[in-house]
Order: C-alpha cells, then sequence, then structure tokens
C-alpha cells in the first residue's frame, strides 16, 4: 500500500469514526446522568438531518440547521418527560424495552413526514465534486467540516463540563446524585437537560453529515448499534473516550476493507464488541477504577 | 374495572378486523399486488404501490374493465419474504384474485414463484432479477428489463470508450447481487476484466475506503449496481477521492432525487434506462413517447414527486394485466396467463411487450437506452 | 392435574376455531394461523429466558434463523451427480434421500429434512451453549447489545454468504414428510393437517415449559429473575442454569424457523434481521414478561393479525407503540392474572350482586 | 427551629421510624445517639425528604417542609453532612464546594457564594490548598471537612450531620468536633446523628437516645453521659453484669 | 477442645477494596452447634466477612475451612451445597413467587432432578417434589407461615418475609447457617420469637454464625462473639467478657480509649 493510500484509507476511517463518534456522546451524555442507554440515540440523528433539510428550503443553511438542532434537543426533553421519566425507576430491562420502542416510533413518524426518500443537505463549502489535496490524498472539504464540528463539540463539552455551573451539576448528578439533591440540585431537570443536550448534538451531528451520508428514516438503527460499540469500546459514560474509540473503530473498519470483502465489516466491528464486553466491559480506556472516577 | 374493559375491547376490535377482512362487493375484477411500501425496499415498492392505486382510480374512473370495477388490493410486505408468501397465500385463497402484480424485490418474488405456478396464478412481478423469468414458469412474468440487457449495454459502451479495466461495486440486495452476476457472466465477451467486485451495505452512508481499494487497483471505470441511497453516494465519494474514471450504474439509477443527492457529482454518470426518465426528449412518433408523458406528467401531479422507473414497472405490469383480461374478456386465471402470453407490441414504460412462450420478459435489448446526467437532467448519451 | 388445565383449554380452542373457520368458510385463515403457530414457539422459548428466568435476548431471530436456513441449504443441494457414490448410497438405503420432480421438468435428488432437522438443533444448540458461557455473565444493556450483536452477525453472515442466497435467501424448500400421508408443507391441500402439526408442536413445547416450570429447575430459573445472588445462596448453579435455559430457548427457535421454512417452503435474511427479534421481545413483554401463556396469546394475536397485513404501512409501528405503552403502562403485560381476576369479579358483580373484593387480599400486617 | 411530630417513615413494608418527636432551638448543638441500626440516618433522611414520610410532620423554621424537595429545604436553609460524606470523588475540592452553594449560583448571588467559600477556606485552610485536587483522593478527614464545606456554601442557618465521626480516628474525630462547636459560636444550629456518644456528647447542649426507630431518652449531654440506659442501649439488655 | 468440634475455621483473611483494608487478617474458629455472633460497628467489615464465608467475595489473603474442606474460592452455590446457607439483611427473596416455592428454593440442593427430568416430569422427580414439600412444610409449620404458603412473597408483611427467609435457608437441612441481620426490621415481640427460634435451631444440632445490630439479642443468645472494628478483630469471647471489654465499650460508646 503506497503512503497516499494508507492516508486515503485513514481519512475514510476519520469521516466515519467522527460519525460514530456523535452518536457515541449522545449515549455517554444520558448514561452519566441516569445510567440508562438510550437506544433511540441514532434517531436524533435522523431527526437533525431531516429536520434541517426541510428548514433549508425556506432559509440559509445555518439557520435551519440552528432551528433542527433545537427541534430535535426539544424532542429530546419531550421523550424524557413522556416516556423515561416515569419509567426509570423501572427495570434495565424495561428501559432497554421502552427506549427500543421510542427509536422505532421516531422511525416511523419519520417515514409518515418524510417519506422513504432520501435527503441531503446541500455541502456546507464547496459542493459535491471539489476536494482538498493532503499530502497526495484527496479529502472532501465537508469531511474537514464533520471534524472540526466534532472536535469543537468535544471541547465545548469539557468547557461545559469543567466550568459551568450546569456541567458542573451534571457531574454532580452523576457522580452522586443523592448528595446532588442536598446540594439544592434539581437532577430532574438535569436528566432532562442531559437528553435535551444529547439529542441536540445527535441532531447537529446529523446536520454536519447529512452532505456526505445522506439522511434517511432508517438511518438511525445502525448509527446506534455502530454508536453503541464504539461508547463500549471508550468505555461507557466517557464522552472524550468516545471520540478516540470512534476513530479507532472508523480506522479499523475502513482498513479492514483493503483486506476483506466489505460485505463482512460489521461482522468485524461486532465481533470487536463481543469481546470488549466479555473481556474488558470497562472499555478500552478505562480501568475500573478511573471508570468509578470518571472524567471528562 | 376500566382497565379491563379497555383490554376487552381492544382484544375484541383486533379479532372482528381480523375475521371482518376480506370482504368485498361482488361483480369486481379483483387483482392483488404485494409492494414493499415500507422497510429496506421503499424505494421500490412506494413508488409502485402509488403508482397502481392511480392506474387502477384511473381507469375505475372511465367505467373500469369491460363495464367491470376494478378492486386492487395492495399488501404491504416490507421486503419480508415471509409476508410476501403469506400475502400470496391470502390473495390467492381468500381474495381470489384473477392476478397478482410484484413484488418489488427480486428475493420475494422468488419465494412466491413455485407458489404461483402451482396454483396457477398469473404473476407480474416488478423485480429485475433474471432468475424469474429464467427458467421460464408459465403463470410467471415480470416487467423489468433483463439485468442482462444492461450489463450487455454497459460492456458494449464501454467497449465503444475503449474501457478494458473495470471495477465493481453492488449493494447487498437481491438487485445487486444479481446484476453483480450478470456483469461477471458478460465482462469476457465484450472483452473487458472486472479487477475487482465488492459488495456493500445496503444502509452505507461511506464508501470512500471501499472507492479506494478500486482506485488502487486502477480501474478504467466503475460500475455500481444497486437501488439505495449509496447510488449518490458512490460518485460523491468518487468525486472526493479525486477519481475521474467514468461511473456506471445500473437501470436502478432511474429516480432524479439521486441525482439531485449527488448533485454536480452525478454529472456524467453513465446508465442504461426504460425511456420514461426522458420521455419529453423522445422524437415524436416514437412507440412509447405517449405513453411515457402521460404516466409522467398523471404520476407527478397526483403525488407531487418526481417519476421514477420503479413506479413505471408497476405501471407496465397493471397495464399488461388489464390488457389481459380485457383481451381474455375472461377473469379466468387460465384464461388470463393465456391473454398475457399472447400480448406483442404493447407499449409501456420499459419498452415495447411482446411476450412469448419462451421468453416472459417480453423486452429486447432496444428497450433501454444509454443515458447520462447532464445539468442535473437526464439525458441521452450523445 | 391442575395446571395443565390451560393446555386443555388451548387444544379444545385449537380444535374449536379449525372447526369455526371451516363453518364460516374462512378455512384459509389457517394459513396465517399455522404461521403464527411457529412464531409463537420462538416466543415462548424467550418466555423461558428473558420472562422467567430474567435474561434478556436480542438474538432470538438468529435462532431462528440457524433453523430455517440450516433446513433450506441442505435440503435444497441437489446431489444428483453424487448419488451413485458410498456414503449417499447409505443415505439412500436409510431412507434419507428424496427424488423431487421440480416444476420445470428437472429432477433433484437431496437430504431428508430429517437430517437437516438433527442438524439445525445441534447447530442452534451448539451456537447458544458457545455463546451463552461467555455472554450470559453480562447483564442488563449489555447483556442486550451482545445477544443483538450475535443476531447481527448471523443476519450479516445469511446476507453476505452465496451459499444462503444473499439477499434472496432460499427457496423451493422440499416439504417435509414427516411419516407417509403427513406432510409439512404450504400446500393448501394439507392445510388442516399442518395447522394442526404446528399447534400440536406447540402445545408439546408448552407441556415440556410448564411441567419445567413447576419443577425443581424450574424454580431454580424463577428465582433467577429477582436476583441471582439468593439463588446462589441457596445453591442454585446460576451460570449453568443460564446458558441451559438460553440452549431450550434457542432451539425451540430453531425448531420454528425449521419448521415454518419447510411451511413456507423458503427462508429469507429478513428472518434474521434484528427486527423480528424486537418484535419477540415485544410479544413477550405485551404478554406479561413471565407468562408463557401471554406469550402465546399475545404472539398469536400479533403474529395472526401482521401477517394478515391488517396494520398495513404501521406493522412495525404497531409494535413500536406496544413496547412503549406496555412498559409504561401495564408492565405487567397484557395477559396476567389480575385481569382474569378483573374478569371473575365482572361476573361476580354482574350475577351475583355481592361486594367484591378489589385488591389482593393481603396478609394482615403486625 | 426545628420541630418534629409524631414521625413515621421506611423503607416499602419495613417501618423504621415509629413516631418520632423532637425539637432544635436555635443556636443549639443538638445530638441524636444510638447504635447501628437505630434508624438515625433514616430520620435525617426523612428531614430532607429523600425517604418520604408516612405520618407526621417537619416543621422548620415555623413551615411546614414535610416531604419538600430537597433544593427547596437548602433553598430554606438547611443544609445536610451526608452520612459517608458522600462527594463526588472524581472532581476537585473547589467544584465540590461550588456545588454546595447552587441554589445561591441560580439565585445569581456570586458574590455571596464567594464570601461562603472564603470563609470556609478561612475555617479549613487545608482545603484552600487542596483546592485543585480530586476529592476521592482526600484522606478521611479532609473529605469531611469538605463535606462540611460543601453544606456550609448555601450558608444555611441550620446543619443537620450525619455521623460525623464514622471512619476517623479519634484525633480526627476531635478536630472535627472542634470545627463544630466553632460553628455554633457562629450562630449556626446544629443536629448531629451520632453513634461515637461519649465524643459528641462532649460538645452538645442537649441530646436524644434513640432505639430500634424511637426516641427512648431526652436529655442534657451531662445527664446522658452518665445514663446508664445509654450504655444499655448500646450494648444490651443483659448489661447487668457490666460494672465500670 | 479437639478438632473434630470445630465445624469452621477462618484463617486470616483479608479483603481489600481499592485503598480500603475492608477485613484485615481475621482469624477465628466456630465450634459446632453454638450461636456466634460477629458484631462492630458499621464499616467494621462484618457484612464483607460474611460475602467472603459465604463464596461471595474471594478473600485477598486467607482461608476458610468447613468441616476441613477449603470453601475459599468456591462459588456461592458450592458453598451452599457444602450445607452452609446464609439469609440476607436486606432479604433477596423471589417476591413474585409463592412462599413454598420460595422455600422449595431453599431444599433446591437436596434434590436433584435436572432439566429434563422437569421438562417431562418424569415419576422420580415427582416422587422427589413430592417428599420435598412434606419436608419442608413442619418447617412452615413451625414458622407460623403455614396459612401463608400460597401467597406472593412481594406481598407479605416484613415480619412474615423475614420467616420465609429464615424457612427457606433451614429447608436445606444446613448444617450451618450465617444469618445476616435477622432482627433487622423487626419489632420487640417478633425479635424475641426470632431469639427463641435461633436457639431451638442451635438445638437441633446446627451452628449459626450471626451478624446482628441488635445487641440485647447478641447478647441473649451468643454462645461466643467475635468484635470486628475497622476491618480487624479486636475481641472474642462469651457475651458476658464482651460486655466488660474497654476496648468494646470504646469503640461502641465513644471516648478516647481511656
Amino acid at each position: 500500500m503506497s503512503a497516499e493510500q494508507v492516508l486515503q484509507y485513514i481519512f475514510a476511517g476519520i469521516t466515519v469514526g467522527s460519525i460514530y463518534a456523535f452518536v457515541a456522546i449522545g449515549y455517554n451524555i444520558i448514561y452519566n446522568t441516569t445510567g440508562i442507554i438510550n437506544f433511540a440515540q441514532g434517531e436524533f440523528v435522523m431527526l437533525g438531518g431531516m429536520i434541517s433539510f426541510t428548514f433549508s428550503r425556506f432559509m440559509p443553511l445555518f439557520p435551519a440547521i440552528i432551528i433542527a438542532v433545537l427541534i430535535t434537543a426539544a424532542i429530546g426533553g419531550l421523550i424524557e418527560i413522556v416516556f423515561i421519566r416515569r419509567m426509570r425507576k423501572n427495570s434495565v430491562l424495561g428501559m432497554i424495552v421502552v427506549t427500543i420502542g421510542i427509536s422505532i416510533l421516531l422511525r416511523e413518524a419519520a417515514l409518515y413526514i418524510w417519506d422513504e426518500q432520501i435527503r441531503a443537505l446541500s455541502f456546507f463549502t464547496g459542493t459535491e465534486i471539489s476536494s482538498v489535496s493532503v499530502f497526495g490524498a484527496r479529502i472532501s472539504p465537508q469531511v474537514l467540516w464533520v471534524l472540526g464540528v466534532t472536535l469543537v463539540i468535544v471541547g465545548g463539552l469539557f468547557f461545559f463540563f469543567k466550568f459551568t455551573l450546569t456541567g458542573q451539576a451534571m457531574r454532580a448528578c452523576s457522580e452522586n446524585s443523592r448528595a446532588a439533591k442536598l446540594c439544592g440540585i434539581k437532577t430532574d431537570s438535569m436528566v432532562n437537560f442531559s437528553f435535551m443536550l444529547s439529542a441536540g448534538i445527535g441532531a447537529l451531528g446529523g446536520c454536519v453529515v447529512s452532505p456526505l451520508t445522506q439522511t434517511h428514516y432508517a438511518m438511525g438503527t445502525d448509527l446506534a448499534i455502530k454508536g453503541f460499540i464504539v461508547a463500549i469500546l471508550g468505555g461507557l459514560g466517557n464522552p472524550i473516550a468516545a471520540v478516540a474509540a470512534g476513530l479507532i473503530l472508523g480506522l479499523l473498519e475502513s482498513f479492514s476493507i483493503s483486506i476483506l470483502p466489505m460485505a463482512y465489516k460489521d461482522v468485524i466491528s461486532i465481533i470487536i464488541l463481543l469481546i470488549i464486553l466479555v473481556a474488558k466491559p470497562s472499555g478500552l480506556f478505562g480501568s475500573k477504577q478511573v471508570s468509578s472516577l470518571k472524567d471528562f | 374495572m376500566k382497565k379491563f374493559l379497555a383490554v376487552l375491547l381492544i382484544i375484541g376490535l383486533i379479532v372482528t378486523s381480523g375475521f371482518a377482512g376480506g370482504q368485498s362487493e361482488e361483480g369486481t375484477i379483483k387483482i392483488g399486488a404485494i409492494f414493499a411500501v415500507t422497510g429496506g425496499a421503499s424505494f421500490l415498492g412506494a413508488p409502485e404501490a402509488k403508482t397502481t392505486e392511480m392506474v387502477v382510480e384511473e381507469i375505475n374512473a372511465a367505467g373500469g374493465i369491460n363495464g367491470q370495477q376494478i378492486e386492487l388490493i395492495i399488501k404491504d410486505s416490507a421486503a419480508n419474504p415471509e409476508k410476501a408468501i403469506s400475502f400470496a397465500k391470502q390473495l390467492i385463497e381468500e381474495d381470489q384474485v384473477v392476478a397478482i402484480i410484484g413484488p418489488s424485490t427480486s428475493g420475494e418474488t422468488m419465494q412466491i414463484k413455485d407458489l404461483c405456478e402451482s396454483y396457477k396464478v398469473p404473476l407480474v412481478a416488478a423485480a429485475a432479477a433474471e432468475a424469474i423469468v429464467d427458467p421460464v414458469a408459465s403463470y410467471v412474468f415480470k416487467t423489468p428489463q433483463k439485468d442482462s440487457y444492461v450489463a450487455k449495454w454497459i460492456f458494449s459502451t464501454m467497449q465503444s470508450m475503449g474501457i478494458k479495466r473495470i471495477g465493481v461495486v453492488a449493494a447487498n440486495t437481491g438487485f445487486g447481487n444479481a446484476g453483480k452476476g450478470q456483469l461477471e457472466k458478460y465482462a469476457s465477451d465484450f472483452g473487458i476484466e472486472i479487477v475487482i467486485a465488492e459488495t456493500y451495505d445496503k444502509a452505507a452512508t461511506d464508501l470512500t475506503a471501499l472507492l479506494t481499494k478500486l482506485k488502487a487497483k486502477n480501474v478504467e471505470a466503475v460500475v455500481n449496481w444497486s437501488i439505495v441511497p449509496a447510488q449518490s453516494i458512490v460518485p460523491k465519494n468518487m468525486k472526493q477521492l479525486g477519481m475521474e474514471e467514468p461511473l456506471f450504474q445500473s437501470h436502478g439509477f432511474g429516480n432524479i432525487k439521486y441525482v439531485e443527492a449527488a448533485g454536480e457529482a452525478a454529472e456524467g454518470i453513465i446508465f442504461p434506462a426504460g425511456r420514461l426518465l426522458v420521455a419529453e426528449k423522445l422524437p415524436e412518433g416514437h412507440p412509447q413517447k405517449e405513453i411515457l408523458v402521460a404516466y409522467k406528467t398523471a404520476y407527478e401531479s397526483n403525488y407531487g414527486e418526481d417519476v421514477s422507473t420503479f413506479g413505471g414497472h408497476a405501471y407496465d405490469a397493471i397495464m399488461l394485466v388489464i390488457e389481459a383480461i380485457k383481451n381474455a374478456d375472461s377473469l379466468d386465471r387460465n384464461d388470463i396467463r393465456d391473454a398475457l402470453e399472447s400480448i406483442s407490441g404493447f407499449p409501456g414504460t420499459g419498452g415495447v411487450f411482446s411476450f412469448s412462450a419462451t421468453d416472459h420478459n417480453g423486452l429486447g435489448m432496444d428497450s433501454l437506452e444509454m443515458l447520462t446526467v447532464k445539468n442535473g437532467q437526464f439525458d441521452f448519451l450523445q | 392435574m391442575k395446571r395443565f388445565y390451560p393446555v386443555y383449554i388451548l387444544f379444545i380452542t385449537i380444535v374449536l376455531i379449525q372447526v369455526l373457520t371451516l363453518i364460516t368458510g374462512k378455512g384459509y385463515m389457517l394459513t396465517q394461523l399455522t404461521m403464527s403457530a411457529y412464531y409463537v414457539l420462538v416466543a415462548v422459548g424467550l418466555c423461558m429466558v428473558m420472562g422467567y428466568a430474567g435474561q434478556i435476548s436480542l438474538g432470538q431471530a438468529g435462532f431462528f434463523a440457524i433453523g430455517g436456513y440450516t433446513t433450506a441449504f441442505l435440503t435444497t443441494i441437489d446431489f444428483t451427480e453424487k448419488a451413485g457414490t458410498g456414503l449417499f448410497k447409505l443415505l439412500d438405503s436409510m431412507g434419507l434421500l428424496i427424488t423431487k420432480d421440480t416444476l420445470y421438468g428437472d429432477t433433484v435428488i437431496h437430504l431428508s429434512p430429517w437430517i437437516s432437522l438433527i442438524a439445525a438443533v445441534l447447530i442452534a444448540g451448539i451456537t447458544a451453549y458457545a455463546l451463552g458461557i461467555p455472554v450470559l455473565k453480562l447483564k442488563g444493556h449489555y447483556l442486550a447489545m451482545a445477544t443483538m450483536g450475535f443476531g447481527i452477525i448471523i443476519y450479516r453472515i445469511v446476507l453476505g454468504s452465496a451459499i444462503f442466497g444473499q439477499a434472496d435467501g432460499i427457496f423451493n424448500v422440499p416439504a417435509f414428510t414427516i411419516f407417509p400421508g403427513l406432510e409439512l408443507s404450504g400446500d393448501f391441500t394439507s392445510r388442516i393437517s399442518n395447522y394442526y402439526i404446528a399447534w400440536i408442536l406447540v402445545i408439546i413445547a408448552i407441556l415440556l415449559m410448564v411441567n419445567l416450570i413447576n419443577s425443581r429447575v424450574g424454580r431454580a430459573l424463577r428465582s433467577l429473575h429477582g436476583g441471582e445472588d439468593a439463588s446462589d445462596a441457596m445453591g442454585v448453579d446460576t451460570t449453568r442454569y443460564k446458558v441451559i435455559i438460553f440452549v431450550i430457548g434457542a432451539i425451540m427457535a430453531a425448531v420454528a424457523g425449521f419448521f415454518l421454512t419447510h411451511y413456507n417452503g423458503g427462508i429469507g435474511p429478513s428472518e434474521a434481521g434484528v427486527g423480528k427479534s424486537v418484535r419477540y421481545l415485544a410479544i413477550v413483554a405485551v404478554g406479561g414478561m413471565a407468562n408463557i401463556w401471554g406469550s402465546l396469546v399475545m404472539g398469536l394475536v400479533l403474529n395472526f393479525l401482521s401477517l394478515r397485513g391488517v396494520f398495513g404501512h404501521f406493522d412495525d409501528a404497531v409494535f413500536g407503540i406496544i413496547l412503549v405503552m406496555m412498559m409504561m403502562f401495564m408492565p405487567e403485560g397484557f395477559i396476567r392474572i389480575s385481569v382474569l381476576r378483573d374478569i371473575r369479579s365482572l361476573f361476580i358483580k354482574l350475577f351475583s350482586r355481592k361486594k367484591m373484593k378489589e385488591t389482593i387480599q393481603e396478609p394482615p400486617h403486625e | 427551629m426545628l420541630k418534629i411530630r409524631n414521625l413515621e417513615a421506611g423503607y416499602d413494608k419495613l417501618k423504621i421510624l415509629k413516631g418520632i418527636s423532637l425539637h432544635v432551638k436555635s443556636g443549639e448543638i443538638v445530638t441524636i445517639i444510638g447504635a447501628n441500626g437505630a434508624g438515625k440516618t433514616t430520620l435525617l433522611n426523612t428531614i430532607t425528604s429523600i425517604v418520604k414520610t408516612t405520618g407526621g410532620n417537619i416543621d422548620f423554621k415555623g413551615v411546614d417542609v414535610t416531604n419538600v424537595s430537597p433544593d427547596l429545604l437548602v433553598k430554606k436553609g438547611c443544609a445536610l453532612v451526608p452520612e459517608g460524606r458522600q462527594l463526588y470523588p472524581a472532581m476537585t475540592v473547589k467544584e465540590n464546594l461550588i456545588l454546595g452553594a447552587y441554589t445561591l449560583y441560580r439565585r445569581r448571588e456570586h458574590k455571596k457564594a464567594l464570601e461562603n467559600l472564603e470563609n470556609i477556606y478561612t475555617m479549613f485552610p487545608v482545603l484552600e490548598e487542596r483546592k485543585t485536587q480530586l476529592a476521592g483522593t482526600l484522606s478521611g478527614g479532609e473529605q469531611q471537612m469538605v463535606a462540611i464545606g460543601r453544606a456550609l456554601m448555601s450558608g444555611p442557618d441550620m446543619l443537620l450531620m450525619d455521623e460525623p465521626s464514622m471512619g476517623l480516628a479519634p484525633l480526627i474525630v476531635k478536630d472535627i468536633f472542634r470545627t463544630v462547636e466553632e460553628l455554633r459560636d457562629k450562630g449556626k444550629t446544629i443536629l448531629i446523628v451520632e453513634q461515637n456518644a461519649k465524643a459528641v456528647l462532649e460538645i452538645a447542649d442537649r441530646g436524644y437516645v434513640m432505639e430500634t426507630g424511637s426516641l427512648i431518652l431526652e436529655g442534657s449531654a451531662e445527664d446522658l453521659l452518665d445514663n446508664n440506659d445509654v450504655k444499655r442501649a448500646y450494648l444490651g439488655r443483659d448489661y447487668k453484669d457490666f460494672t465500670d | 477442645m479437639s478438632n473434630a468440634d470445630i465445624i469452621m475455621r477462618i484463617e486470616g483473611i483479608d479483603k481489600y477494596f481499592g485503598g480500603l483494608h475492608a477485613v484485615d487478617s481475621v482469624t477465628f474458629t466456630v465450634k459446632k452447634g453454638v450461636i456466634k455472633s460477629v458484631i462492630g460497628p458499621n464499616g467494621a467489615g462484618k457484612t464483607t466477612m460474611f460475602n467472603m464465608i459465604a463464596g461471595f467475595e474471594t478473600p485477598c489473603n486467607g482461608q476458610v475451612f468447613f468441616n476441613d474442606i477449603l470453601i475459599t474460592g468456591k462459588k456461592p452455590w458450592q458453598v451452599a451445597e457444602q450445607g452452609v446457607l446464609r439469609t440476607f439483611q436486606n432479604l433477596k427473596l423471589s417476591n413474585h413467587m409463592s412462599v413454598m416455592d420460595n422455600v422449595l428454593l431453599g431444599w433446591h440442593s437436596l434434590g436433584s432432578a435436572g432439566f429434563l427430568d422437569g421438562m417431562f416430569s418424569s415419576p422420580a422427580s415427582r416422587r422427589e417434589e413430592k417428599n420435598a414439600k412434606d419436608t419442608v412444610l413442619p418447617i412452615l409449620e413451625w414458622l407460623n407461615i403455614i396459612d401463608l404458603k400460597d401467597s406472593e412473597v412481594g406481598n407479605l408483611s416484613f415480619g412474615n418475609q423475614r420467616a420465609v427467609e429464615l424457612a427457606r435457608a433451614l429447608a436445606s437441612d444446613p448444617s450451618m447457617l450465617l444469618l445476616d441481620e435477622p432482627a433487622a426490621g423487626l419489632n420487640m415481640h417478633e425479635t424475641a420469637d426470632l431469639a427463641k427460634r435461633i436457639e431451638k435451631i442451635r438445638d437441633q444440632g446446627r451452628t449459626i454464625l450471626l451478624v446482628e445490630h441488635d445487641m440485647s439479642l447478641v447478647m441473649d443468645i451468643s454462645d461466643e462473639i467475635v468484635v470486628l472494628n475497622f476491618g480487624q478483630k479486636i475481641a472474642e469471647g462469651i457475651p458476658s467478657d464482651i460486655q466488660k471489654n474497654k476496648e468494646v465499650i470504646r469503640i461502641y460508646l465513644g471516648g478516647d480509649g481511656a
């Protein structure tokens, strides 16, 4: 393999990996405040793409994206209030079942609102055919957007959780929700906010990748599974590690294609999942102790 | 107590709806349809269902066939073979339909091919795979052009362009697999070498890694065979990678949505397809022109969306069945089958159909045109 | 015995339904009733694993597919060319080769479904065992995801492998002659016999499972649901029990896959999809988790309606709504003792005018 | 300041508090002592509404606060230093403290919060030294200081403390209780639940003795120190053989 | 004392959780047929020690022998099969099962019917089941819960649930019972009943290891007491000695240890 090809595979891996990371970050935020894996996370990505596409017909791209993110965040918050809040005392089994149910409902709702056609936002800069050359390998400017937004989100989350009172309060809820209550933090609002946040981030991801991958009503399930693999790989509850894990999985997949038939790509990532689950459930980047001292 | 009554009510409703189904008026001509309106193949099933509904409504409004109204029973299989089997049995036995159109995908069609054959029910499939009509089952027909024609068109075009080494990518759907098979079968006849052939997932969202693999093999052209959104991802990713090699697609590209989704990257894609996509550009007097334009305008004004060749396949299927019923002037399934087999020179969206005992597709190589994308529009390849 | 009353009722109901369809001339409904029976079998198996033993499985469709694809693969290979060789002569002499004429005038020789039935059960059982040992150590989300991952792997394999027909699946699967005169096939002429084949299979499975639930092992399994510590402390080898019940569930799914594939004459990759696994989950949930009868009734009703296309385009949405609504408002499911109690008290109210007791009689507090 | 009448509470079917009545006057240190499992922690959790009350009522500063949400109680000026300290182990000392003033920040009283922080740093200089260290890595005594500091951050009038001596060496216990006395001198009202009777009675004004969900004794700290029933509550009713 | 009198030997067991030394080289023995209590303040390591004996946690160091058989490193169910049965502080009953089924679960390790026996309801398994019921009925009767045998456990009062848990442990005919705070949540009257029952169980020849907070109960019924603090054994002896032990008084009542 020439150096240029290696680089090309790396770019391909990074592109896919950032998409996975978007979903995984969402998982982690909700997991941190509630201990729930929200299987509907992939649907937020789909909603982001769909809503922004709809609005982009009436207005410039960026306001449309902002509206899409806000609407999806509101949907996320609503889901928490309507479904999750009254379920939280239930068993894990119940939570799994309900979030799977919600994901089916969101998907079906999208089918009836937007039909089965694919949608794609226009490229943020340049067009479908423009590409940038980096050390001989070619890359679409949109990939740079994806990367940039991923970095901004990671940085933003870091800042948010580290330096803002709300962010700190959310961490407090995840570390010790009883103590958080005693400090006067409304844990219910924090949980609600975490749903909005992860829905919003998912939606933003959905907008940024839409020009590259297009948006389709049924795209959520596959993303949810890949995102979960990434979240587990990085260690549940650790959004920053999720980005690293996303890139790792993306690169693994992309290099696996260079050797194996693509048809078995998913089999590889799922076998990785099974191995991690069985051998090291705390994830690649977490030892048991570090995961008990969760850090963002 | 209230809860229990609610439960009882729901169960009651469900059971009655189950047992009450299938009641219908007397004296209508029942035609069954199985389409994958939802699920993984909804790209096919949704326009197909819309088309047949529209056609039947029109014909009924105009008085029906031989004075009888048509009752169209559409079942949504969501591309599940087991549902297709269940629905086929239901349509044959319970609804006593005179013929079935659909299913949308090759897999489903193959699963019910023998069923229709043993119960002697005419089936006009809207799925493409060659195996549907080869070997010929006397009751099974199909409307989409044969995959082998498509492969041959692509190869002969390549020949004229001087292309020798190609890469093939296909979606892991029945359509993609069948197409890949046909390409591999005929390549050597045209002196073309398939350097690499790969399958990708139908829900794939980024194919740059796969295309990098192709690029490394120094192919002179790429063929993508699919009906899924990847049809616009492939051209976009190729451009991203700076691949300037010509891209050929299958007749599955016959949906302007994919061109829009691919934007500028779609320019110059070459693919064979029926004439529906270029209906207005056909010369006056072409046998298909009138019907193509009529269908296209009707569909687009009815549903506010662009027409696709898939809807066209269903259009042909329902029109052929109606023609056969007219010709047979009978509602007997055998008579309809015979009438279908003797249809000749019948213009449809896919071409001019002429069935025979050995050919249940009824279309020739000339049913396809090589098209390309020019300024975001489909156009003839010069 | 008292615990078998429901089984008698079930049997009588099955006969009644058949007679009813005969009288009303709606015999065609038996087709979907038969297909539903096989899905019920999967649901009952999952009910044992999930409802009673408390281990979530989102990979049940994978086991169904293992059963279906094993037989579809083995019974559709044509051995005409090899028929003369030693092994096949032996098989032939044992009556394990079957010669069939196709609709298109060819003659093919294929393996007897008896062989593939054994193969299907063995493969599913061994897979479940090998998967269960590491995976059943996990809990909650992790277990759900691991089993779902298994399901996806099976789905990908059947979708990606040419020998399994890729997206088209395998068709023209021959009928299964259980004994001369009794054939497992989707032929309209053998519809009634197939209806009974399917439901007797379900009744046998349910009998076995009801027995199991009420046995020493069953008690141990049920105790797993609340938490494994207590069962462990009482001397229950929890790991072994979890794995064995998982294997039993898998075998039930595989047998269902085997029978339905012969009944349908084919199988496609959609049977292996995650969506199918979620449906089985929904059925068990709506049936009340630890309630075989609930799984039976809801499995029958929902599959019957779905296979008849009653839900139309809303087929998936219906299952989504069921999942959410059930878990939120009736976590104990639709079919449960208190519903029966409600029925009973309704009758009491109607016929005796006595004041009925509203709630479960609670033993007095100290 | 705090008045509790006939309080009953428990978890599910397990009834733990069986009609507790007590009161705490402004500026007092009151302690509730009792052996393990007597229900002391449940009492504090019930006051802060983490455990739901099933009977009786709680009155704080003349307002009924039975079953109000914990954040409201904090706003009213009553903070709990929970048993086992319950810090946020992976957050820094400063972050832990700041979250104690969450309700102040929400009311935009940043200045007051900052003042409180300064006061706490003066009271526990070691915390200022370690403000960027993760709370989980501190020693037990330091963690207890963080817990007390965090409760003080909201500027409460009344402090509820749950077993502040638990798991600490005797010398450190003394330090902690000295701090508690200082707080009282600064005008805070304090209710301490404690197993370590001797140490706490030395600083308390009054005390109650709790046994299996009921208060069996009430009296001044000095009286209780000498009371044989106290020993009985700890060491069992057959203490007759027990001679000091 | 002869070795034969000793049913359980605990030899220098250690347990760390992260930096916390929860149990610190504890050694003691339990004689056959006695009630031995383990007491100590919160966090002294009593429950951890229980978990290690019953196989729920593996000690970092040290061994536990039961009837001279090494049981450390065995799984809980293997320990139970040896005849060492434990109860739980917070009642781990199967709430959705009947009282009878819960108690029969305790009998589990005495039975042998497997999956196939169960599914086909073999005559042997039916006989076994009948014998099991005959075995547990007297236990239910003795604990006054016979009338509740068909009720779901989740619907019972707390006191009755405690009784079910004890019945479940007894159903396995254990030679040694580990009782984890059996009096928690019981009223005085119930506690007195419990005391009598525990003594009765001992008189049947079973050995009892008890963790309990209710000192009255402990002092009343124990033959021997072990006191733990900060994971270390600080005293061992008969109840009257323990009550006089200065160190014990200090850790319970506090003070400077003077």
